[in-house]
């Protein structure tokens, strides 16, 4: 059962990354488009974890982790440079 | 290796299910919403639960299938909870920022442009935080 | 004395005394001629010294081992031939230097003059008493140079440059040529000993390659004496100074060439094709020489054609390959030594009194100068072929000789010829004297203050026309052992009996010369009527043309590197991606093998196949948009982002940690970067192109695509990581065998990464550093915003969002760092943690705030990590291991447990160190910049409306 | 005290955050969760200048409340989303006056709004005093405003005492 | 479709892509050229050691298959290496943008180390 | 372990302690900083003598990095070739680091002593790595330094040339991350001994991969020699780079030859299959097409360090004419022309900076200026540099060139190269006496008056020590050229190279 739920669960998150993708290309905005990325990095950081739970291995954690702990650094960089230009000022 | 129930098993399907569906309803409204500020509830929220039922059923599933606790991904979840709604914020901010300069892609949505608050003041966006308010977190 | 000694005195003293008055460069010209007299009588004297034995049939040789590799000794041999030259090289080098001490004004750089001269005749001294060929070559090419310092030594003017580096062009380029025959002669002689290469010429000229070696040994002989068509630089050298060109083109530059045909007659000679090389070179170098001469009007100018002819007499002589006119030439190269020599320092006399060398301007100098025209006038004569000097003796054998050789066939065309050639010579001898001497003075302005210069000058040529009469008067006395044993070495073999005297009765050969007597005569008498009906014809000047082909050389072969070394980076990528594509194909096809392999692959998930499409998605809007720049930094991102999720799908906890801290970082450096770059750039390649290099990198992404294909579909073949892998717990102390390869098994790598990132550190601020100022800075300055940008610069939001992540981040880190000797982690994703954490403090509360508030400086942190990680390194020694050796235990403390502690842990923290410092270096630097640019900018504008405030009322 | 730990709350929070990274419960991982609980804020304090009094007891009920309206709300996210047609949708700006007053409690409150669903908060005034939030779905705003105050920024007041 | 067809097919789309870039006249493209072709290049020496799926090399008594972590290791190394030289060439960029205010790749025509800021007909400095 | 033991890690382990020291007191006391580095450089020297002097014999030192056996750990390789070369780079070390020091050149810009200090460590790095990873790492190490380097002092045409040196190399860099990719897929190793040991074992379906590989790895050292067409970025970029760092430069290129020179014969030689040699027919025309194209570009340059620039190029195509005949004789007179055109680019590089000192405006333009001081000496210098650099007697040139011609006679094509290689020289004889007789010759009246001010001669004394070197491998030429023809001899037998690195198992 729980096999049928990750593969469930994973092709929830290969369709999500594939309307992310459409957005990201899409636009229209700037802020579309990071909000695409920002999405991916969140589904991107499911989908890490549930890599660990297909394969029984914790290993992967840290990846996850560290996707959600410096992975808005960059949206919110994008979001300083659309606001200020200067991202450090 | 700890016998494992049927009835965690259905949970940590269940968690699991609910999770890749909130992604994936997440996402959806990403696409389908009218205009930014719409779509940016989407991810925002209804990720972070998808998200969130992913790493409860993780969390259950290492528990009870291997038998080790892991609280990795409350340590997860905490991170979103302080980022998410900046990053929400600050792409609203450039929304706003943009339709203010009209910059060209961007046009207001549904709810038009944001009303300006009541006092003589702007919104932040606009106007440099007065200093001595608490939005200002001048260099000092 | 000992005759090593003697030998290696000899060719060293001109270098030795070069060297001494160029160290005494700025002294009187007292000190630097006396030293070259000096040098060059005690020479002269070690010459005369060995004379006899030499003479007497003893060869003097001596050889010490230089580079055995190739052959190259240090060989130093004289035998009659050599004897010769250096008696000459060395005598009229002396009488040189004591006329060139008078002849010299005193403000000229006689130390610059008289170091080069003795340069040169070391040089001359080492090609004639070489015993090795290698040598000689070396030798030979310094006489090339020391005279390019000679013939240029009066810089100032353009006609001594260029003539000098003519000069160089020609005789050094021959000398090239020159080097590549002896180089082949002596491999096929199995020896660069000039002894057995002479004792080789049946080997030799049996062998195949005996053309060549010969044509490339003829060029190098001709382009130093100027034969035809290699004689247009010799006129030019004219340029030098008086005494340069009497010490050049009478016993020593000029004559390398024939000394080298000399020397290498018994090797080279007595084939047809030398025979016909040889001979018809010489025989129309002296025609023509002489011809020329006939119409110069500079003193040195004809001087300059006779040489030509003179010596193209020489090398037709030594074409022959008849011993008898080996024997003349021997002879006349004394004869031309003497008087050419003499007529040079003549010339310079006249030059210096007069302060013309035009000789329609001069005449009937004989009776303010006597005792130089009476020197010049038997020079002169001897240079006519007229009894009773030594010129007509040689001349008379030579034109004997000419009888014996039919050339193409035809008997007479070298007699006929020869004669012809002794008419002009004899007719621009005459004309020499007669038009400088004799009639009236044609202008009076170079005549007016003549008059016959001090002893010091000369004397020396007062010398050499004595020696010029006693060789025609005592030939047998003066030279006879000499030529003959000379003529001897010249063939390599005893010589034929000699009989040098003015009359050998009446035959063909008087008959000839008195025709060339005769019709010289007739020559000068109608010299005027000649002259119009030569210049009315056009000649193809030989000078124009080399300067022409140089010229024209020089602007085809510009315009062609100009055009190929265009500094095109694009070019350079072009030429680089398609030279390693163009290899790829050879080598896949050369090579042959399969293309995919037998590894049975891994199945696809949905979600791979997303994420592929995402990355090829992602890549393709790059190149769709790549002018707008800021999105394809969004799709960067996304790529970044796959290729993360690749890493973790691929077992690569480490690599995904490293990935995705790294792209952090690198967005935040190119988005600090784009805000001072264009943004949108306008469109640079046209269409052709973008074509052209969509088709390379199509085929470089088959090529390197296919490579990976074919990589990853073979079985892997016994790596050498099952060692790691099996050694990384019981050896290296850890289970994250990446990480232990990283700070243990590969430190080494590890090490000259982190200074990698150090160094891009250091140079990073280097480069930044001094922005603000000059042009970058004035540009900055300048720098306009191009949006309207939101006043607000820290989101309240965010700034307090981050006061909470730093710390949060930072424990992170820590637990990062320390866990990574065990699991995905370690001192360089963690120092990239931190510095996250760090540069989220600047982007949320600005530089100031944030720079203002940390502790360590950058620089530091660099020096003290790679200190660390040394120090750790070096450790290892103090215990007797080998550098970067790790060592770990495990270790118990009550409550806390058991615990791990490794020498790798501290290696860890110079890398940690390292990547943290210089990571917050890049980006401090770089975020400074553009800090400082906004600053200038509100500077800037504040000042304008202060003016405009000012202009107002 | 105050210099030997900064934020109180944030040691709690650090420790917490290294066991659970650590994943065990051992002396050894305390003991340096300890050390870094202590070490860490008095590292950061330059860069948090200023202490929140939090009232801890408060905030711990907040902050069960937020994850339950998180949950709930998603749901609603998540049905608007999938059921209700963009011409249905009732997207509006909320001006929301705050008696919030340190730049800590503002943000928390903007915080919570944005996770809890249909609302973000998308601005600060410049005075500080208003917050700009925009509702996916508020057919009347000013209950919308009402209830905002009513349940969160109530209840912030008093963590933030 | 098998994972080692994805991945190889990555590796040329990048490679590609990024040779593509590179080719470009403007600093910044070319930077970002690089940044794909060094993705390329990482992805391709991480290949080296085959493709593995869910065996990290972890050393663990009981496990016996890992991924090579030899490769991994160098490709740690490569991407450090890369970011410092990306980096260094993203400043390098904009400083020469800022000192020559322009930022395409090619040199001026009359730089090409051959210094022919000199008239073409004065051979060498000299006339005849 | 005896100290004696260690020695093959000093050259690294020098630079590597001097730069970060020189780093931390370079801050406050700069006189210190250049203190430092000036005895890092000399300790190098010191340390590379007494390998070179150790590894006379024949002796294959070896030094196992971190304790770990060959070839599961990184290992270093003291054999003659490296000793040549690391012997080379300390003594032009130390030449360009008196010269920078001397003209102040190292004040001219931040971090020119630890910048130049880890310079070396990649420089020596390199030649004393038996890794074939570790070569990779080291390649970076020396390149990020020169792009520091490079850059010192800064200026447009510095930062516009940096930009394409940069860029280059970054992309040989990642095509040499490829050949390594390639090589480890196919043999499981990086030791190049251990690879050269498994090549052999390499089957026939996969020959094609192993020559690709061995074609990309040599094309990317052809990359960092400079052999046309890869060398277009050089010319502008050691044209333009700070004088004293152009000197050391000299031997960048030098080690890309020196890789081939250490990689083919061990990696790819009789016994890889299908990549036995596979560069070899590449590089001969390429080899006299580079000499033919540089010594046209010292023909038509028209400054003294453009034609030094040129100059590298052109001694690299005649250096590696005589490696691409791959015979030890021939060999043998590559390395000891390698050491000679070395230090002749430095010398040249040099030479034109003490002239471009004294002609304010006029720099080392190929154009006439007003006098300048001490002309007559500066003259001389440039001659003997041009005589170095074209290889005429009585510097080690001429013999450096008898070698490689003579070794070459017995190649099919020696025609071609001994065409190329005398053509050359003549090519470069006249390009050097035009621009020399417009600068120390031809004089134009003053135009800005701005005759800088009192040059000392010390910067001379670089210059004068590089010629010095020249004579000295003149004179000891047969000693010079007897360890040359040795170390070429053990290059050819890897065999000992592997029995020294992986034991007689
Ligand atoms: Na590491
Ligand atoms: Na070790």
């Amino acid at each position: 059962m729980i096999g049928y739920a990750v593969t469930f669960a994973f092709a929830c998150l290969a369709l999500a990354l594939g309307l992310n993708l459409w957005r990201l290309l899409k636009g229209p905005e700037v802020g579309d488009r990071v909000l695409a990325l920002d999405t991916m990095v969140i589904n991107s950081i499911a989908i890490i974890v549930l890599i660990g739970v297909a394969t029984t291995n914790n290993t992967y954690f840290e990846a996850a982790l560290l996707l959600a702990m410096v992975g808005f650094v960059g949206t919110v960089a994008y979001c300083k440079f659309m606001l200020r230009g200067d991202i450090i000022e | 290796m700890i016998d494992l129930g049927i009835l965690g098993e259905i949970a940590i399907a269940a968690m699991l299910v609910l999770g890749g569906g909130f992604a994936l309803v997440g996402s959806w409204g990403l696409v389908r919403l009218p205009s930014l500020m719409e779509r940016l509830h989407g991810p925002t929220k209804a990720t972070t639960l998808g998200l969130g039922g992913i790493l409860i059923g993780s969390m259950l599933f290492f528990q009870l299938e291997q038998g080790t606790w892991t609280v990795h991904e409350l340590l997860i979840s905490l991170f979103l909870f302080i980022t998410a709604p900046i990053a929400a914020n600050l792409v609203a901010k450039v929304h706003i920022h943009a339709l203010r300069a009209r910059h060209t892609p961007t046009v207001p949505g549904p709810a038009g442009a944001p009303p300006p608050p009541p006092s003589g003041a702007d919104w932040a966006t606009h106007e440099a935080p007065h200093p001595g308010t608490p939005a200002s977190t001048s260099e000092n | 004395m000992a005759v090593s000694m003697a030998l290696h005195i000899l060719v060293l003293l001109p270098f030795v005394s070069a060297l001494l008055i160029a160290a005494g460069a700025t002294r009187g010209r007292g000190f630097h001629s006396g030293i070259a007299i000096a040098a060059s009588a005690i020479g002269f004297a070690l010459v005369l010294s060995v004379a006899g034995r030499v003479v007497g049939g003893e060869v003097l040789a001596v050889s010490t081992p230089w580079v055995p590799a190739i052959g190259l000794d240090f060989s130093l041999m004289i035998d009659p031939l050599g004897l010769m030259f250096a008696g000459l090289i060395l005598g009229i080098g002396l009488l040189v230097a004591i006329y060139a001490h008078f002849y010299l004004a005193k403000g000229e750089a006689t130390g610059r003059f008289f170091a080069s001269l003795m340069l040169f005749q070391g040089a001359m001294l080492g090609i004639v008493i070489s015993g090795n060929v290698l040598l000689l070559l070396i030798f030979w090419e310094l006489t090339s140079l020391s005279s390019f310092l000679l013939i240029g030594f009066w810089r100032h003017s353009a006609e001594a440059r260029q003539g000098a580096r003519m000069a160089l062009a020609i005789t050094g380029g021959g000398g090239l040529v020159l080097i590549a025959g002896m180089l082949l002669l002596g491999i096929v002689a199995g020896s660069f000993d000039l002894m057995t290469i002479l004792q080789s010429g049946d080997v030799i000229r049996s062998s195949p390659l005996y053309p060549v070696i010969l044509v490339l040994i003829l060029i190098g002989c001709f382009t130093k004496s100027a034969q035809f068509p290699f004689h247009f630089w010799l006129p030019h050298a004219m340029a030098a100074p008086t005494p340069v060109s009497a010490y050049l083109h009478s016993a020593t530059m000029v004559k390398a060439g024939v000394f080298l045909l000399a020397r290498l007659w018994p090797v080279l000679a007595g084939t047809d094709l030398y025979t016909v090389i040889v001979t018809s070179v010489g025989l129309v170098t002296m025609v023509f020489g002489a011809w020329v001469a006939l119409f110069r009007h500079d003193l040195k100018g004809i001087l300059a054609y006779s040489t030509i002819s003179q010596l193209g007499l020489l090398v037709m002589l030594l074409g022959f390959s008849i011993e008898m006119a080996a024997v003349a030439a021997v002879l006349h190269i004394l004869n031309h030594a003497a008087f050419k020599a003499a007529l040079f320092m003549s010339a310079g006399i006249v030059d210096h009194e007069t302060g013309t060398r035009d000789i329609r301007r001069l005449g009937g100098l004989a009776k303010v100068m006597p005792i130089t025209a009476v020197i010049a006038t038997i020079a002169a004569a001897a240079m006519a072929g007229l009894p009773p000097l030594g010129g007509f003796i040689s001349k008379e054998m030579m034109l004997y000789e000419t009888l014996e050789v039919g050339l193409f066939g035809l008997p007479w065309l070298v007699p006929v010829l020869a004669t012809i050639a002794a008419m002009l010579s004899a007719g621009y001898s005459f004309r020499l004297a007669a038009h400088l001497f004799f009639g009236a003075p044609r202008d009076a302005g170079p005549h007016a203050r003549a008059h016959d210069p001090g002893l010091g000058m000369w004397a020396s040529p007062a010398v050499l026309v004595v020696i010029a009469v006693l060789l025609g008067l005592a030939p047998m006395v003066i030279a006879g052992p000499l030529v003959a044993s000379v003529a001897s070495a010249v063939i390599g073999s005893a010589a034929p009996p000699l009989d040098l005297s003015l009359w050998h009765g009446v035959n063909a050969a008087l008959m000839m010369s008195i025709a060339a007597v005769l019709v010289g005569a007739l020559l000068l008498w109608r010299h005027a009527g000649l002259l119009r009906r030569y210049e009315a014809l056009r000649h193809l000047d030989a000078k124009e043309l080399f300067q022409r082909g140089m010229a024209g050389a020089d602007a085809r072969l510009r315009k062609l590197m100009v055009a190929t070394h265009r500094p095109s980076l694009q070019r350079m990528l072009f030429a680089t991606f398609a030279v390693v594509l163009l290899l790829i194909i050879e080598g896949a096809s050369a090579g042959g093998g399969s293309f995919t392999g037998p590894r049975e692959g891994l199945p696809a998930s949905p979600i791979a196949i997303i994420a592929w499409l995402l990355l090829i998605a992602a890549t393709g809007a790059v190149l769709m948009e790549e002018r707008q720049r800021f999105r394809v930094l969004i799709y960067i991102s996304v790529i970044g982002l796959i290729i993360a999720l690749a890493f973790v799908h691929f077992s690569a906890p480490d690599l995904a940690l490293t990935q995705i801290s790294v792209e952090v970082v690198t967005i935040l450096l190119l988005l600090l970067a784009l805000n001072l770059l264009p943004k949108s750039p306008p469109i640079l390649s046209s269409n052709p192109r973008r074509l052209r290099d969509a088709a390379l990198a199509v085929a470089g992404g088959l090529g390197v695509g296919g490579a990976a294909w074919a990589m990853l579909t073979r079985e892997t073949n016994d790596p050498i990581s099952a060692y790691h892998l099996a050694n990384s717990y019981s050896g290296g102390g850890g289970t994250n065998v990446v990480n232990v390869t990283l700070v243990d098994f590969r430190a080494f790598d590890t090490l000259g990464e982190i200074i990698v990132l150090g160094i891009a550190g250091l140079a990073i601020f280097a480069l930044l550093e001094p922005t603000a100022r000059g042009v970058a800075g004035a540009r900055l300055r300048k720098w306009q915003e191009d949006m309207p940008h939101s006043p607000e610069r820290h989101p309240l939001m965010f700034v307090m969002a981050t006061r909470i992540l730093l710390p949060l981040v930072l424990a992170a880190g820590i637990y990062i760092f320390l866990r990574g000797h065990n699991q995905p982690g370690g001192g360089f994703i963690a120092a990239l943690v931190v510095a996250i954490a760090f540069l989220l403090q600047y982007l949320a509360s600005g530089f100031d705030w944030t720079d203002a508030r940390r502790r360590i400086g950058e620089h530091f942190l660099i020096a003290f990590g790679v200190l660390v990680a040394m120090a750790t390194g070096l450790g290892s020694l103090l215990f007797g291991a080998n550098f970067l050796t790790s060592a770990f235990d495990y270790f118990s403390l009550p409550l806390i447990g058991e615990f791990e502690l490794a020498t790798a842990l501290l290696f860890d923290v110079g890398v940690f160190a390292v990547v943290f410092g210089a990571v917050m270096l890049a980006l401090a630097q770089l975020s400074h910049i553009s800090q400082r640019a906004a600053r200038a900018h509100a500077a800037q504008l504040k000042a304008e409306k202060l003016t405009h405030e000012e202009g107002e009322p | 005290m105050r210099r030997l730990i900064p934020h109180p709350g944030l040691s709690v929070l650090l420790v917490a955050t290294w066991m659970m990274m650590l994943n065990s419960l051992t002396f050894g991982g305390l003991f340096v969760g300890i050390i870094i609980g202590i070490l860490l804020p008095i590292f950061t304090a330059p860069f948090w200048p200023g202490r929140p009094d939090v009232n801890f007891r408060a905030g711990i009920a907040y902050f069960v409340l937020v994850v339950w309206d998180i949950i709930v709300a998603n749901f609603q996210v998540a049905a608007i989303i999938l059921f209700k047609r963009n011409r249905d949708l009732r997207p509006a700006w909320l001006v929301i006056p705050m008696e919030l007053d340190t730049p800590e409690a503002i943000t928390v409150f903007a915080g919570t709004i944005s996770l809890t669903p249909g609302t973000v908060s998308t601005d600060v005034s410049a005075c500080g005093k208003f917050l700009l939030v925009h509702a996916l779905d508020a057919a009347d705003p000013d209950a919308e405003i009402a209830r905002i105050k009513a349940r969160y920024e109530t209840r912030l007041k008093r963590v933030f005492a | 479709m098998t994972l080692e067809f994805l991945v190889a097919s990555a590796i040329g789309v990048l490679v590609a892509g990024g040779i593509y870039m590179a080719l470009r006249g403007r600093t910044f493209q070319v930077v970002l050229g690089l940044t794909l072709f060094s993705y390329a290049v990482n992805l391709f020496l991480f290949a080296s050691g085959r493709l593995t799926v869910n065996r990290p090399p972890i050393w663990s008594k009981d496990i016996v298959e890992y991924a090579d972590p030899l490769p991994q290791a160098l490709v740690l190394t490569a991407i450090v290496i890369t970011f410092g030289m990306t980096a260094f060439a993203v400043v390098l960029a904009l400083r020469s943008f800022l000192e020559s205010g322009s930022d395409q790749v090619d040199g001026d025509p009359c730089e090409s180390g051959l210094n022919d800021n000199l008239p073409s007909d004065d051979s060498g400095g000299e006339r005849p | 372990m005896s100290l004696i033991a260690h020695l093959a890690s000093a050259p690294v382990v020098i630079p590597a302690l001097a730069a970060p020291i020189a780093l931390l007191v370079m801050r406050r006391r700069h006189g210190l900083g250049v203190g430092i580095s000036l005895a890092s450089c000399t300790a190098m020297v010191v340390a590379a003598l007494v390998l070179l002097a150790a590894s006379a014999d024949g002796t294959i030192r070896t030094y196992e990095i971190g304790s770990w056996p060959a070839p599961f750990g990184i290992v270093l390789v003291v054999d003659r070739l490296s000793a040549i070369m690391l012997t080379l780079a300390a003594s032009l070390s130390l030449l360009a680091m008196v010269h920078g020091v001397l003209t102040r050149a190292d004040r001219k810009g931040w971090h020119f002593h630890p910048l130049f200090q880890f310079q070396m460590l990649g420089l020596n790095g390199a030649f004393l790595t038996g890794d074939l990873f570790n070569l990779f790492v080291f390649f970076e190490v020396l390149l990020i330094a020169s792009y520091g380097l490079m850059l010192h002092g800064q200026g447009p045409a510095r930062l516009k040339a940096g930009v394409q040196y940069v860029i280059v190399n970054i992309v040989g860099s990642s095509l040499f991350l490829i050949a390594l990719g390639l090589l480890y897929a196919l043999t499981g190793t990086l030791n190049m001994a251990d690879m050269g040991l498994r090549v052999a074992a390499i089957g026939p379906e996969d020959q094609g991969l192993l020559r690709v590989a061995a074609l990309l790895l040599v094309s990317v050292f052809a990359l960092k020699a400079a052999l046309v067409p890869l060398h277009l970025w050089l010319p502008r970029t050691y044209a333009v780079s700070t004088p004293a760092v152009a000197a050391l430069f000299a031997l960048m290129t030098k080690v890309g030859v020196y890789s081939i020179i250490r990689v083919v014969p061990q990696v790819f030689g009789d016994n890889a299959g299908a990549a036995a040699w596979a560069p070899a027919p590449y590089l001969l025309p390429a080899a006299i097409v580079t000499a033919v194209i540089g010594f046209a570009g010292v023909f038509v340059a028209r400054s003294l360090s453009g034609q030094a620039a040129y100059a590298v190029i052109g001694s690299t195509g005649t250096l590696m004419i005589a490696v691409a005949a791959w015979q030890v004789d021939a060999l043998g007179a590559a390395l000891y022309y390698l050491v000679h055109s070395t230090i002749a680019g430095a010398a040249l590089f040099l030479v034109a900076d003490v002239v471009a000192r004294r002609r304010a405006s006029f720099v080392d333009k190929a154009s006439p200026g007003p006098l300048f001081a001490q002309r007559q000496t500066v003259g001389l210098l440039f001659m003997a540099a041009a005589i170095a650099a074209t290889g005429l007697p009585p510097l080690s040139g001429f013999i450096g060139k008898l070698l490689i011609l003579e070794a070459v006679a017995d190649a099919p094509w020696w025609g071609w190269a001994w065409g190329a290689i005398l053509a050359t020289t003549l090519i470069g004889v006249i390009g050097f006496a035009r621009t020399g007789s417009a600068i120390f010759w031809k004089e134009a009246a003053p135009t800005d008056g701005a005759e800088p001010s009192s040059i000392k001669r010390a910067d001379m004394i670089a210059p004068v020590a590089a010629i010095a070197l020249l004579a000295a491998l003149s004179i000891g030429a047969g000693w010079a050229t007897a360890y040359a023809n040795a170390a070429a001899a053990q290059v050819f037998d890897p065999a000992a190279g592997v029995r020294a690195v992986l034991g007689e198992g």
